[in-house]
């Protein structure tokens, strides 16, 4: 049956130790096409720009990501247009974007940030100045990656998962059930 | 305290009335008469049927609510023994249906109302103990096996209390058997 | 708003479940079904006797509500044409008594109806196929 | 049913044959978990974890088709541990040695690799039936549709024969019927073999004196049963025996009736098809007038419920449009083709019918109202007779000496068996929400808002993990028959290579693919048992577009106007 809710990548602080390989992989996958990166170092040409973000805090570390709300403040609040719903997941238009910011205060989670745009390889530049372009840089669940989120795949320590929500909560629905067998005659 | 429903998978057939009761009695009789494409069809408890169990799931209004701990724009309340949800605040980010461990929180989408690219609006959707409803929850009125029942404060805490009784009883027979009847 | 209640019999299962309906007489309209205490249901109902009478508000979901008599004019596939009950009537005597002639009684076959029409229909029924007909050719879905 | 369904909670000893009260009569159901909290001990013979099953003190698991040897089974360990009433036996029955050399070869042993039992299992299930007293039987659609149907009824009926568990409260054996007139309709007569009341149509005294009331000749021929209709139509070559007049009353053969192809064709081919109804159906497709009836809820009259219990259905609303109530169209047919029939309510109809069966004599209108309803037989018109709870009172049965009579018969498997072609098997089961052919309830919002078109395919876990099928995927389900797309629906509630299907749907309409393979006597299907074989599609999104333009397509057929134009 088709799925009605975008999934969305949670990470564990529990497990999570601040190495910055789901930020890296992150990185690499997207800019693999439209900026020539490749496995090594010296591929690199533009600015490492993930999106995802590791966050530390006072007990630990962990990744932050879209949850790809189902009534997102960011695609509300953007005026552009640049940010759509489409497979479920909530995606940015880079091209679109205009770098007004809206969407980033709208966000509850900090999980859009506005980020250097590249493309071949090169920075971008605005039209009229030469600063860099910028654009609202999130997960979009590396909708057109082979395998699903990088960022779960490279994470050494298991800390990332990427969740299904009807299905698990589904799953949740069948282990809170089958708990009755074991009150019902202690009510 | 906060109240809560709970089934009976001794007594609960699987037949789901209680699902068709809770969307009737939030949307209104009216949902008889309207255009059947118009309204929300969003039961707010969900039937689980395994090989061992069939019953209906529902929000346990815990009393550390994990839903409301997740919830990054306080739209998850406490209020009136129930843990309510204000789906005018609720950005659907879907945190709370995580947090739950009963998988007792869905997101639904709200017939008619869009988001700003055209796509449905959902919210998170759970039970309400059905507040402001006469007569209390509609699927412990029309579960025709009556499996379901509200579990209030007394309940819990007399039953709790009948229970150490029970205990004590037991240890001091334990010790003094020529007391026993 | 005229209310009145109205005590009936469920039209689904067997188990032959008593509901007491509350219609609003003005608007010609049910407002509400809840349980009653009939022998074999005791107050109780389930999904379908609680939930199953908005079909007669026609909302075409599925099918819709047959209003009028219709007759296909042109033999199998033409189009169905509205016509009075006296034409429909007329009609369907006038094509079983030909049948009837030119076959014999057995060549007709009448089924009763195990859903809503009720005993006395299918008293009737059966009564037409053995009396007017001629024939025992007469059964219904038990089976089905 | 030989008992009331109030007294299903006060037995025993439940023994709960291919019955699925939670899914086909809730009300039924909640009789039975009430009993179970009472400390009823159940036995439920099913091949699904049935909600029955779950609370069972043993649950019989068997393999489809293997009914009779399980039931035969269980009355040779009864007999050869002893545990008969060999009073009841020897007061109240005949023909018990004749049984005894048929059941004789049935030892659990002998059943086990049949019904894929334990031995040991049907044992234990025995001994339960027959040391817990009262016990009932229930039994449904999982022992009538099956070819072997009658056989069954008759081997159920054995075991509480053998155990004496007849003529009292809380026991007995019970069909319990699936739509709410069925019994109403075999009362009424709308059988090709009896008469109203279940008086024979061959019996000279009885036809005689139909022929005095209704005041003409009546044929002393057994009529054609439904199921041989199309059979009749396409492939009988005497003119005269041949069907070429169908004249079909609230029901709708080209959904219910069993390999649809076959049925569709001989509606087509069907000189003249009438239908009386309220709302348009696949057989309107087919027939050359519509008469549309009131519904209930506009109309009157009395319902039988699966005990037997008459009771008053009434006017709700006032119809709207140009219907009439059923008996009244069928009076004014009569009446034109020179049969005059004039009555002026039920209530007239009803006088006429209980005058001339003995059973039902005594149950008037005013008594129906009065009491909310009588269970028959009623005999007598004093307000003393209030009916009958429970059948054969004291072991009395309704035979010329009041005994009931054994019957042992062997069992067969079903007709068609998995095969490679077709490995899986397939059976027909009931949706809780929906009814027959969903007219009624396809058409009401909540009830299709909880379930809906294409409905499921239920299968194992394990079945699904080797095609490659998720929950809520489209599959296509064929049969040597026929196919249809429908829902993949693992549930460790159905053992591996078994799929079944809700037959309300008609897009995932199961009956494309059940076999017309009747029971001998009965002339039922065997809806219950067919082979076949799932297929996984591969581009869903077809699949998906696909089943709403078949559901739009239908719509349109039905005469509902989509925005698409309405068919003719």
């Amino acid at each position: 049956m088709k799925k009605e809710l975008g999934s969305f990548v949670i990470g564990d602080s529990t497990k999570c130790t601040g190495c910055k390989a789901c930020e890296m992989a992150c990185f690499t996958v997207h800019n693999q096409g439209s900026n020539h990166v490749g496995k090594t170092v010296g591929t690199v040409t533009v600015p490492v720009v993930p999106r995802l973000f590791l966050t530390k805090f006072e007990y630990g570390c962990m990744p932050i990501q879209c949850k790809h709300c189902e009534n997102a403040p960011c695609l509300n609040a953007c005026t552009k247009g640049a940010i759509s719903r489409i497979d479920n997941q909530v995606i940015v238009d880079p091209e679109k974007c205009i770098g007004c910011k809206d969407c980033m205060q709208a966000c509850p989670f900090g999980a859009v940030t506005l980020l250097p745009y590249a493309k071949d390889g090169k920075v971008v530049a605005q039209i009229g100045s030469n600063e860099t372009r910028v654009f609202a840089s999130k997960c979009d669940l590396c909708k057109d990656v082979p395998g699903g989120p990088a960022c779960v795949r490279a994470c050494p320590h298991e800390a990332l998962r990427l969740v299904d929500p009807e299905a698990e909560r589904e799953e949740k629905n069948i282990k809170a059930a089958e708990a009755l067998l074991l009150t019902k005659n202690w009510r | 305290m906060n109240y809560f429903v709970k089934g009976n998978p001794d007594l609960c057939i699987g037949c789901r009335t209680c699902m068709i009761g809770c969307v009737v009695v939030h949307e209104g009789k009216h949902i008889f008469e309207v255009d059947p494409d118009s309204y929300n069809f969003n039961p707010r408890l969900h039937m689980v049927k395994t090989a061992k169990i069939s019953v209906p799931v529902q929000c346990k209004h815990c009393e550390n609510p994990a839903c409301m701990a997740a919830c990054p724009v306080q739209a998850i309340y406490q209020e009136d023994h129930r843990v309510l949800i204000n789906t005018d605040k609720c950005i659907g980010c879907k945190a709370c249906a995580t947090a739950c461990p009963f998988g007792a929180i869905d997101i639904v989408s709200l017939a008619g109302t869009r988001q700003a690219d055209g796509s449905e609006r959902k919210v998170a959707n759970k039970c309400d103990l059905c507040n402001n409803i006469a007569g209390g929850p509609a699927c412990v009125r029309v579960c025709p096996t009556q499996a379901l029942s509200l579990v209030t404060e007394e309940d819990l805490g007399g039953a709790m209390e009948k229970k150490r009784m029970e205990a004590a009883r037991n240890a001091y027979m334990e010790i003094h058997p020529q007391n026993g009847g | 708003m005229a209310l009145k209640q109205v005590q009936t019999t469920c039209p689904y299962c067997g188990a032959g479940c008593q509901i007491m309906f509350t219609v609003d007489a003005d608007a010609n309209k049910i407002v509400e079904a809840v349980p009653a205490p009939g022998r074999t249901n005791d107050g109780t109902l389930c999904l379908k006797g609680h939930y199953g009478w908005d079909y007669l508000n026609d909302p075409q979901i599925l099918t819709k509500r047959l209003r009028k008599p219709m007759i296909r004019k042109g033999g199998k596939r033409s189009p169905l044409e509205e016509v009075s009950w006296e034409e429909a009537i007329s009609y369907v005597a006038k094509k079983l008594s030909e049948i009837k002639e030119k076959y014999g009684p057995d060549s007709i076959m009448g089924t009763g109806s195990a859903r809503g029409a009720g005993n006395e229909a299918n008293y009737l029924m059966q009564k037409f196929m053995r009396a007017t007909i001629g024939t025992n050719n007469v059964d219904h879905c038990a089976r089905i | 049913m030989s008992m009331g369904i109030p007294e299903v909670e006060d037995a025993g000893c439940l023994l709960c044959f291919g019955y699925n009260g939670a899914d086909s009569h809730p009300i039924v159901a909640r009789r039975i978990v009430r009993g179970r909290q009472k400390g009823m001990k159940i036995i439920c013979v099913d091949p699904r974890v049935t909600e029955t099953a779950r609370i069972s003190d043993i649950h019989l698991q068997l393999k489809g088709g293997s009914n009779l040897a399980l039931v035969n089974a269980m009355a040779h360990v009864i007999w050869e541990e002893g545990l008969t009433d060999d009073r009841f036996i020897q007061e109240h029955t005949k023909g018990y040695d004749e049984f005894l050399k048929v059941i004789e070869k049935y030892t659990p042993e002998y059943a086990e690799p049949i019904t894929h039992i334990p031995a040991d299992m049907i044992r234990q299930a025995a001994r339960m039936y027959a040391t817990t007293k009262p016990a009932m039987i229930l039994y449904g659609m999982g022992v009538c549709q099956f070819s072997q149907a009658v056989d069954v009824v008759k081997g159920l009926a054995n075991l509480a024969l053998m155990t004496g568990n007849f003529g009292g409260p809380s026991m007995g054996i019970g069909p319990v019927r699936g739509q709410n007139n069925v019994q109403g309709a075999c009362d009424m007569g709308a059988l090709p073999n009896s008469y109203p009341g279940y008086q024979n149509v061959t019996v000279p005294e009885i036809r005689e004196k139909f022929e005095k009331a209704w005041g003409v000749p009546l044929s002393d021929k057994v009529g054609c049963p439904i199921t041989h209709v199309p059979h009749r139509i396409l492939h009988e070559k005497d003119e005269k025996k041949r069907i070429h007049a169908y004249y079909i009353f609230g029901e709708d053969p080209a959904q219910s009736d069993p390999d649809l192809a076959e049925v569709r064709e001989a509606l087509d081919k069907c000189d003249f098809v009438v239908m009386q109804d309220i709302y348009m159906n696949k057989t309107g497709l087919y027939a050359d007038v519509i008469l549309p009836a009131t519904a209930w809820g506009e109309n009157e009259g009395v319902y039988t419920c699966a005990d037997r219990g008459f009771q008053r259905f009434r006017k709700l609303i006032e119809p709207e449009g140009d219907l009439k109530p059923d008996w009244q169209i069928i009076a004014e047919i009569s009446t034109a083709m020179g049969y005059p029939m004039n009555y002026k309510n039920t209530e007239e109809i009803w006088n006429e019918m209980i005058d001339l069966c003995p059973s039902f004599a005594g149950a008037t209108y005013e008594k129906l109202e009065k009491y909310n309803g009588v269970q028959w037989p009623c005999r007598d018109k004093s307000m003393e007779d209030k009916g009958t709870p429970y059948l054969h009172k004291g072991g009395n049965f309704a035979t010329a000496d009041k005994k009931a009579l054994f019957y042992g018969t062997d069992w067969h498997p079903p007709l068609e068996m998995e095969n490679d072609e077709y490995p899986m098997s397939l059976s027909t089961v009931r949706e809780v929400g929906h009814y027959s052919v969903r007219t009624m309830t396809g058409n009401c919002r909540m009830l299709r808002s909880l379930e809906d078109e294409p409905g499921w395919v239920q299968m194992n876990p394990d079945d699904c993990k080797r095609l490659n099928l998720e929950k809520g995927e489209l599959v296509k389900i064929l049969s040597k028959r026929g196919y249809c797309i429908t829902r993949c629906l693992p549930t460790e509630r159905v053992k591996p290579g078994a799929t079944y299907m809700t037959y309300q749907w008609w897009i995932g309409a199961c009956n494309e693919l059940t076999l017309a393979n009747l029971d001998p006597i009965s002339n039922t299907p065997e809806y219950k048992y067919c082979a076949c074989r799932v297929e996984k599609i591969e581009d869903q999104e077809w699949a998906e577009r696909h089943v709403k333009e078949l559901y739009d397509d239908i719509r349109v057929q039905m005469g509902i106007d989509t925005g698409k134009g309405a068919a003719s």
